[in-house]
């Protein structure tokens, strides 16, 4: 497997000279992996940090910026952060007000923040924690560690990111960060495995004419292996599994998100098929972002989030954000 | 042969470390491979990261008790690791390490308690038990076995972790990201409870070196 | 090759229905195949037009909006559209000053635009033309269908709906859309070729271990295929490929530019070796923009286009723009 | 045998037409695969879509003069193929049945006559000549063939057409997608000269059958 890379130990601090180079709006601690609003810490505003493994870029250095994150944390390619840069973090972001930790639920995350979140208490700054767990193809949660983080982060970031970036404090940012979390359901589909660059091959063989349901974004195979599917059946497999445990009542914000190596034309197609199949159900869709922002290196393939959505959610959605993956409004 | 009540200094336990180090370096890909078919092929450069760090950190300024030899290590795990295994591991190896306090020498008995407390330490931290698919189903076996005692307590921990390791393969991942498989992560070996059993195999080397 | 699509005929039409449903903003008129901003015609505001074949997106659809396109005429994949979609976008955009298309260099999109143009004169419509050239692999243009237009493009309907939008009179935005895709020249990569949904499978071999160099944006192979080759590598080719054809004597702007199906992390070390080879050869970088822009369906490659910029370029450049594509000040 | 003094109707026309969308139909993907090799693998696909609109137009009201179907045809062809055969086999037929005027009787001195008009307007809106690895390879050689007349004028216009397109796998492109290969356009069969290379077929067979 070709990639455009120099060396696997280095794609991530690579990537973080990049961005360092392209975005003068943001300081890029190259060493300490840490990527942080250049105006941080703003006075008077709760900071929100997230992070977690690298390779599902823009998610979450592509998200810092004014109206969603205070700063980044990426780690190695699927692998989440270690503490110290989390800790850091917070120390870079808080201006007295207190940080939210926005954590995608997979056991490394969880154990990596939660030992951040010590350390930084320590160090006297409030910590506020949210979980995003909202992938439905991850059931049983007894049985295991819980439904993963996917999609849904990027509504939690961006709405708990403007109702930050308005002031309010810091149990407040939680609650509302919590409540999306809680509002989001995904699902995702792989045609095609990624491939880590350390490994160098890809990281599960997918037969020609078959497909996986149900896939995370590191990598992982999915729940179920099936005979190819067409883009309209996909819709209908994925939304029905969001709908199933998400059951809306009112409008819903929906994100058709490419996994990374499927290209936009076709993810439109797909966002097409997607709003019929929620059309059929009646369900109202009050916005629609389509794009490749929550992704899995080169795996061909997507995800549908749908996040129920009160009036408030959806004016903070609408809120002005400024990042180099998600602008409008300022 | 090295029995229970034999003592250990920290160069031992720098020993044992090391040849973790070595362990770990030789198996990566075999780990990461693993780790491909139940998870996010990352297990073993996670490992690798984390104890070529460990090394070289002992290397610079190496503490005189084994305890602290450990806690260092510990710490250096989680500060470069990540993942999962990262805050598991060093919080392994920081609490086997507080547990032997700063005694300069340890005997194997203090060590078998002190990596009992470790284990569960990781078990209360991941909120795994025994059966669940992960590195506790070789951690526990091995430090099971090496608490028994006998004439070659070091060779038997590791007998039991690699058997351990191995007993994984049948079972279903209940924790980790394994556990998102659900009865597809049965007939893979766990990458964790693999890595675990090199511990085990490098702490017989390093003890029947001394 | 698995696609997320329903049947290949439908590809560009699922699409449109697709980008419909997401963009309120945008009028899409999925029979013919036309994106058309929904305030349009903008009174007293020349209209700016551009289209080419589908494959590419964002481009040209993903660019219609404030401050870039007024419309765009997607065609069949990698076809050009037909002079039918620019005459009716031409007439929807008029609001009597004038339209300007933007035609990047093909021959079959030069005389499919010159067809439109005549007959959107018929109706009495004053139309200006645009030609983008600026892809530097195509040389001796005495002996080719010359220079291709491909990410130069974005720079050109940037800066000249910037003008536009300001009111600016045809012949002047005319001039600057002359005037910047006179000053910008590109270079691409491929570390693997697209697969079109009508042929099914991949439009040239490449040997694991080889990449093509001097690649076109509709899965030509390049002029030269050679050993694989680090980023860096590829960024001192690129870049000197298209310094010494440009010979910048002041600032640039810089696109370092996907083309399809390679991750972000992997564009955005790319952009830290595109910016450490301008650095060396001591061109100062204005502006940078890194992402998935002008593609080529699934291939996996880069592009880095540079841009001589003046003081009005960049001030245009950085003016409000607010399209599903880009987006930013507004 | 038919020849240059034969007359033809806007039937015959019909069939030549029909015969040609028939022939693109079977042979799209030959040459998509053509196009593929040194340019953007989809010349198949667009001229399937635009004969097939050809057929179904000229089905719904059939004009009654060959110039006129051959204009209805070009404008077809112009409003449904894009890229660079769409503009270029438009302006052919346009300019073609421009030429023919609007007689219901046409005899093939006429038509070749017509037909180089077609080809002239071809080379100009293209810009490109004899040599070049275009359509123009099999378009000269075939109309120059049927104005040389001879019992199989043809026959031998499709055979001289053939010939042409042949003829185009050792030059290097210089107009169109396959010129940006340079040396690397050598060796390839031009996708639009084999299309036209079936249209001179597809008349041959259409004049035949009457
Ligand atoms: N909750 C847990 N308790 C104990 N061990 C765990 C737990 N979760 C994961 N593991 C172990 O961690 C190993 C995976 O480590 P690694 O691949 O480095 O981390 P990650 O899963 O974050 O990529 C698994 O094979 C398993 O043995
Ligand atoms: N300037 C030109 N003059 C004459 N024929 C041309 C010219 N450019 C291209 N062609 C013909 O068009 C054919 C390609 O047609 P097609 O694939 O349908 O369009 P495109 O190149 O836009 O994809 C070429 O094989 C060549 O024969
Ligand atoms: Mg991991
Ligand atoms: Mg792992
Ligand atoms: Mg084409
Ligand atoms: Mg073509």
């Amino acid at each position: 497997m070709k990639m455009l890379i120099n060396v696997p130990e280095n794609v991530v601090a690579d990537a973080l000279r990049g961005m360092s180079a392209a975005h003068p709006e943001l300081t890029v601690d190259v060493e300490n992996r840490i990527v942080v609003r250049r105006d941080a810490p703003v006075a008077d505003k709760v900071g929100l940090v997230s992070g977690g493994g690298s390779g599902h870029e823009p998610l979450h250095g592509g998200f810092v910026g004014r109206g969603m994150l205070d700063a980044a944390c990426p780690g190695a390619i699927f692998t989440s952060p270690v503490p110290d840069q989390m800790t850091r973090a917070a120390a870079a972001v808080d201006s007295g007000n207190g940080v939210l930790f926005i954590v995608k639920n997979y056991t490394g995350d969880v154990l990596n923040f939660d030992m951040a979140a010590e350390l930084a208490e320590d160090e006297g700054i409030q910590v506020g924690k949210v979980l995003v767990e909202d992938d439905v193809a991850v059931t049983d949660s007894e049985f295991t560690a819980g439904r993963r983080g996917t999609g849904g982060t990027l509504f939690v970031e961006k709405i708990a990111g403007a109702l930050a970036d308005e002031g309010a404090p810091l149990e407040r940012v939680e609650a509302i960060a919590r409540q999306v979390s809680q509002s989001c359901r995904s699902f995702g589909v792989a045609l095609a495995p990624c491939t880590t660059p350390a490994k160098g091959s890809p990281t599960f063989d997918l037969p020609a004419g078959e497909l996986e349901l149900g896939i995370g974004i590191h990598g992982e195979s999915g729940r179920e292996r099936r005979p190819m599917m067409t883009s309209g059946e996909i819709a209908d497999f994925a939304v029905d599994a969001v709908l199933s445990d998400l059951e809306p009542d009112g409008p819903v914000l929906a994100l058709v998100n490419g996994m990374g190596a499927t290209p936009l034309i076709e993810l439109y197609g797909f966002c097409a098929e997607v709003q019929r199949v929620l059309d059929e159900r009646r369900v109202p869709v009050a916005r629609t972002l389509v794009g490749n922002y929550v992704t899995s290196l080169d795996m061909a393939g997507a995800s549908v989030t749908l996040c129920r959505a009160d009036e408030e959610m959806l004016r903070l959605y609408d809120a002005p954000v400024n990042t180099p993956g998600l602008r409008w409004g300022c | 042969m090295t029995d229970l009540t034999d003592e250990l200094d920290a160069d031992a336990v720098f020993r044992w470390l090391t040849a973790a180090a070595a362990a770990v370096e030789r198996e990566a890909d075999q780990l990461t491979e693993l780790d491909s078919a139940i998870g996010d092929a990352d297990h073993g450069t996670n490992l690798q990261r984390g104890f070529a760090s460990v090394v070289t950190a002992l290397g610079k300024e190496p503490p005189s008790a084994p305890g602290a030899v450990l806690i260092l290590a510990g710490r250096q795990l989680v500060s470069t690791v990540g993942g999962a295994s990262g805050p598991l591991y060093g919080t392994l190896l920081r609490r086997t390490g507080k547990a032997l306090g700063d005694a300069e020498r340890v005997t194997g008995d203090q060590l078998a308690e002190a990596l009992r407390i470790g284990v569960d330490a990781v078990a209360q931290l991941g909120g795994a038990a025994l059966g669940d698919k992960t590195m506790l189903d070789a951690l526990y076996p091995g430090v099971e076995a090496l608490s028994a005692g006998g004439p070659d307590p070091y060779g038997a921990a590791r007998t039991a972790a690699d058997e351990g390791a191995l007993a994984t393969v049948p079972m279903r991942a209940r924790k980790g990201r394994a556990s998102y498989l659900g009865e597809r992560s049965v007939g893979h070996k766990d990458p964790g409870a693999t890595s675990s059993a090199l511990l085990f195999t490098a702490l017989a080397g390093a003890v029947a070196d001394e």
